[in-house]
């Protein structure tokens, strides 16, 4: 029994029409009865399945679900108050904690959105390191989820070895930069720091095994009779829908729509690296479960790509007005460090005008509309992030569905209330 | 008189045998999900962990125990223990050794009740179990508690029926419903045991009580993560010690009753083998049913409330009913 | 300097939209521009709905995802220091345009609710955070600050620290 | 559904393969780590609590009181009190981490032109009383033992 790498065999791929997904979505939604008796239940903040503090009042008629009412901000922080006051440095640590899963794809989106705004560009390594960077991110966050949803439909061995491969991008973000779970890892015009010794091999044997891995999960869960009848034909979402409500991320996917913005709208290295954008057609809970899985494959051979093809130079852009110099170059060098000392207590050059940068994090599109009056701190930061929307669309997602299956709906737009309350 | 004595002692036996069992079961299910989790379990109450159990006994007595303002009081601290001594009371029915046992210059049945109408008496103790669960949920005066409750109440309605006829086909061959009876008709080898020409039955009766023990994959009275615990959701302390604990005493009874059924209760394997006393085969035959319930526990999702009702009427009760009628007709013909 | 003029250059899709654009509203639009390749069109509040709905519902514009929906205030203009900001995607043409509105303190802008569902609680922290009040939207409450706050705490002159507004009452009693 | 699928479901097939996934693991090697018994070791660019580090010759701190690392934080933890001898030289006075504020996202060390602020090792800040997160420059400067080998060799 050691190892037995079987690859799944890919069943035929259908492709209902949007008029035939409607259909579907109608029917499997259950109609109210008219004299329906209506139960109240409050559902969190501190339910288990509401994935953080996310409340949500739910009329019940028995087990069918009549109405929601979302209420959000438990956790809100003040994020965009808080960054009116701050360099748009000292911005990056906040954006780790929108989605503390997978914070540097948050770092990643704020600096691309900084440097488009002031128009400058990272060098190519840096720009390597970042799209490496934003599929580590990919995998740890996926397997969270994939964890955590199928322990929302009852399987907890499952969330136990999603952590422990998931461990592995754990290591490996602690050796990159140093911290495991809010990264900081990005800065404006590069990377904080290169590549450690001793990296690329850890990469590199983590990549290989993940795979493996994922193979072993598809035999432990994947064909399983009890999982498939709780996620096919349940939570399912159109396109149509999905636009109305602003449903990214592989919910949109697995709706049928072929948009990814690492090709879409690309970013990082992502116009250099070849991938395919997994996209399946049933557009219900089985569908986002199967994109996720195959965007964890692709993710692997984009991070193998990365190592491949990643060029020699420098991390961090050479830009005096713009950039922080690295570590080594202020102990080095006195313009370094005049400029190191310009930048902290005045704040980068950033000319007046307004940017919007949305990117692919793994739970959707995340933008950020930045203001700038040309001083050194954002006149108006916008975090416009996917799971916000995907908390407000629980009133079409799950009404006519029933109280077991919303857990699995609502996880399986993977949603974080960090992202969502900002 | 000196029967009346045995039969406390054999009632005390089994009793603390129970208990002591569910305490070690308590630690053996949360050992074995930690290995399958690829971590250790608990390992510092004593070596491996053993005495895990009662330090969590210790934790659970010395705890605040939480009434809230608004249950109906008797009721709720009634509910606990209705959940576990029907339980206890069907062990007294299983034989554990063979009859007129000679234990020095006395003799003995190796069984509490030899009681003829045996599987009405398990059937009727199992319906009754599930007042407890109903009871904890209504009297806790909480929706998410009550609808636990109802989900309970259904569940029990569809499962024990196709359990109950699962149990006719035992019956038609042994001629009997008494426990000790049908340990009888089981003697010989292996393959003089019920399981194979009862297979369709085994299989019903080994879903069916995964239904009745409230355990994954038809753990639906419980569902933390739909329901939060469900029907215990309000118990703290002890309180909701003794429901945790009446699962493992559940979980004893039922591998036992399987045991006895199916499996040729006490008998050995091979007739040869039946130098090592009898109970020490019960023992192993309920520990294995044991691991596999704790094993599918730890693998499988949970199923979803209609779907468990179509399982139960649609699948487990025709197949049933097939298995009775074949059954009766095999035997009619013979 | 070559580099910065190329990143503001528009792409052959965004040319199209912004042609479109000032075909059908050109005389309407108070003001427009493009900054780093992305467009941006003011227009009246009165005409906020019906612009938002041509770009919707346009052939050739298809904007059929509403990105992202907010405020913004600028203190130092006296006669209409709100501004309210639409950002908007067309899947089909993956382009991008931005539309926005600038009102006048207390003036009320419609709701877009009934174009994109997902304008609901763009709205309603807009209205939350910067007192911007939209007509015809459904459920127009707080949504992240508690139900009691008091101020709108991303205008510019509500302070980032101190005690002004969002004080806990503990004898709060609403509609839960 | 051909014969196969059928046989499939009626043997259960597909939940004894999990189960025998599962039942692997149960019979294969742990991957955790008894925490207080054993402790896992930082890579060397762990940024755990911060550190001042003295120059091992002259056992003079490296901090020239400059108040980058206090100005970029954006949390806003350190406090730096510094005096000005009589010929402008400036010395450190007093340096306060609050580490119940701290986030460390490693600014301090990154901006900091001398090396005298490093993140270190160290991982173990639980205390029982609220105070002691307040780091004073003795604690800070004793924390020196816990810095990456690689930066005490710099």
């Amino acid at each position: 029994m050691s190892a037995p790498v079987e690859e799944h065999v890919e069943q035929p791929v259908s492709r209902p029409t949007l008029e035939e997904l409607k259909e579907r979505k109608e029917k499997s939604r259950q109609r109210v009865r008219e004299d329906a008796e209506v139960l109240t239940v409050s559902m969190g903040p501190h339910h288990p399945s509401t994935h953080g503090v996310f409340r949500v009042d739910l009329d019940l008629d028995g087990e069918v679900i009549v109405a929601t009412r979302p209420e959000i901000g438990n956790l809100h922080r003040g994020m965009e108050k808080l960054a009116e006051y701050r360099t748009y440095h000292q911005v990056i640590p906040l954006t780790d904690r929108l989605h503390y899963v997978a914070s540097f794809a948050q770092n990643e989106g704020f600096c691309e959105a900084v440097e488009k705004l002031m128009g400058i560009e990272a060098p190519p390594r840096a720009r390597f390191i970042r799209s490496m960077g934003h599929e580590m991110c990919r995998i740890a966050n996926h397997l969270l989820w994939l964890g955590i949803h199928i322990m929302d439909f009852g399987a907890i061995t499952f969330q136990q070895i999603c952590f422990r491969e998931r461990e592995y991008m754990m290591d490996l973000w602690e050796m990159l930069c140093g911290a495991r779970l809010t990264h900081s890892f990005c800065r404006i015009g590069g990377v904080a720091k290169d590549i450690p010794d001793g990296f690329e091999e850890k990469m590199r044997a983590a990549i290989e095994t993940i795979p493996i891995r994922l193979r072993e999960y598809d035999r432990l869960i994947r064909n399983n009779r009890i999982f498939l009848k709780r996620a096919k034909g349940i939570g399912i979402f159109t396109s149509e829908d999905c636009a109305a409500w602003r449903i990214t991320g592989p919910a949109l996917r697995a709706a049928g729509v072929e948009r990814d913005l690492r090709k879409n709208e690309p970013f990082a290295a992502y116009p250099e690296l070849d991938f395919e954008v997994a996209v399946e057609y049933d557009a219900d809970v089985y569908a986002r479960y199967l994109v996720r899985m195959r965007e964890m494959y692709e993710s692997c051979k984009i991070i193998a790509q990365c190592l491949d093809r990643m060029p020699d130079g420098p991390v961090l852009a050479e830009d005096a007005f713009h950039v922080i110099p690295a570590k080594k170059d202020v102990m080095r060098s006195s313009a370094a460090m005049i400029q190191d000392f310009v930048h902290v207590f005045r704040g980068p050059q950033v000319p007046p005008g307004e940017v919007y940068k949305a990117v692919e994090t793994p739970h959707g599109e995340l933008a950020f509309y930045i203001v700038s009056d040309g001083g050194p701190k954002p006149q108006r930061l916008r975090i416009s992030t996917p799971c916000y929307y995907h908390c407000q669309a629980t009133p079409a997602l799950f009404e006519g569905e029933m109280l077991a299956d919303i857990v699995g709906i609502f996880g399986s737009v993977d949603v974080c209330l960090g992202s969502c309350d900002r | 008189m000196t029967q009346f004595i045995f039969l406390i002692i054999k009632a005390a036996i089994i009793f603390f045998f129970c208990v002591g069992l569910a305490a070690m079961l308590i630690w053996g299910e949360r050992k074995f999900a930690g290995w399958m989790q690829s971590r250790v379990g608990p390992n510092y109450a004593g070596p491996a962990g053993v005495l895990q159990t009662f330090g969590d006994l210790a934790k659970l007595i010395r705890k605040e125990d939480v009434i809230p303002d608004t249950v109906d009081r008797l009721v709720f601290r009634m509910a606990p223990y209705i959940l576990w001594v029907p339980a206890a009371v069907t062990m007294a029915l299983i034989p554990f050794g063979p009859m007129d046992a000679r234990i020095f210059s006395w003799s003995t049945d190796l069984v509490v009740a030899r009681f003829d109408a045996g599987i009405v008496l398990f059937l009727a103790m199992g319906s009754l179990a599930v007042y407890g669960i109903v009871f904890a949920g209504w009297s806790s005066n909480s929706k998410w508690s009550l609808m636990g409750a109802l989900r309970s109440g259904a569940q029990m309605i569809s499962y024990e029926l196709s359990m109950g006829l699962s149990l006719v086909g035992v019956m038609i061959l042994a001629g009997s419903m008494n426990f000790v009876t049908i340990v009888d008709y089981q003697a010989g080898a292996f393959w003089h045991w019920n399981f194979i020409p009862q297979i369709v039955g085994f299989m019903i009766f080994f879903i069916a009580s995964i239904a009745e023990l409230n355990r994954t994959p038809f753990d639906l009275p419980e569902a933390e993560q739909e329901l939060v615990a469900g029907f215990m959701t309000e118990y703290t302390g002890m309180r909701w010690g003794i429901f945790m604990f009446s699962e493992y005493v559940n979980m004893i009874v039922m591998s036992a009753i399987m045991a006895t059924l199916f499996f040729g209760g006490w008998q050995a394997p091979f007739e040869s083998w039946n130098v090592v006393p009898g109970f020490v085969w019960l023992i192993i035959k309920m520990m294995f049913f044991i691991f596999m319930y704790m094993w599918i526990r730890w693998t499988v999702p949970r199923y979803r409330y209609n779907q468990l009702m179509d399982i139960g009427w649609k699948v487990m009760f025709p197949l049933a009913l097939a298995n009775l009628a074949i059954t009766a007709l095999i035997v009619t013909v013979k | 300097m070559a580099q910065a003029k190329s990143i503001d250059e528009l792409t052959a899709a965004h040319k199209q939209v912004a042609s479109a654009l000032q075909s059908k509203f050109g005389r309407k639009f108070v003001e427009s521009s493009t900054f780093r390749g992305e467009l941006t069109y003011v227009v009246t509040p009165e005409d906020w709905h019906e612009a938002l709905q041509y770009c919707r519902d346009a052939e050739e514009l298809q904007f059929d995802r509403l990105d992202c929906l907010c405020g913004n205030h600028f203190p130092e203009r006296a006669e209409a220091p709100l501004e309210v900001i639409a950002n908007l995607v067309s899947i089909p043409y993956t382009t991008r345009v931005r539309v926005k509105t600038r009102l006048a303190e207390g003036q009320a802008l419609p709701t877009v609710t009934d174009l994109w569902p997902s304008a609901g609680f763009d709205e309603r922290e807009t209205w939350e955070m910067y007192g911007i009040v939209f007509d015809g939207h459904p459920n127009l409450t707080r949504l992240l600050t508690v139900p009691d706050f008091e101020g709108f705490p991303l205008r510019k002159d509500f302070p980032l620290q101190g005690n002004v507004g969002g004080r806990i009452r503990w004898d709060f009693k609403g509609e839960i | 559904m051909g014969l196969k699928d059928a046989i499939k479901k009626a043997t259960f097939f597909e939940i004894l393969q999990g189960m025998s996934v599962t039942g692997k693991y149960a019979a294969s090697k742990k991957v955790t780590i008894e925490y207080p018994k054993e402790k896992s070791i930082p890579f060397p660019r762990f940024r755990g609590s911060q550190a001042l580090i003295t120059n091992p010759e002259t056992g003079e701190l490296n901090c020239d009181a400059c108040h980058l690392c206090e100005t970029i934080c954006p949390s806003q933890c350190i406090t730096i009190e510094s005096s000005e001898a009589a010929d402008g030289t400036k010395s450190l006075d007093e340096f306060t981490i609050d580490m119940s504020r701290c986030i460390f996202c490693g600014f301090c060390e990154e901006v900091c032109p001398r090396a005298a602020i490093v993140m270190t090792a160290n991982y173990e800040l639980c205390t029982y009383d609220k105070r002691d997160f307040i780091l004073t420059k003795e604690w800070l400067i004793a924390n020196q033992v816990h810095a990456h080998k690689e930066l005490k060799a710099r």
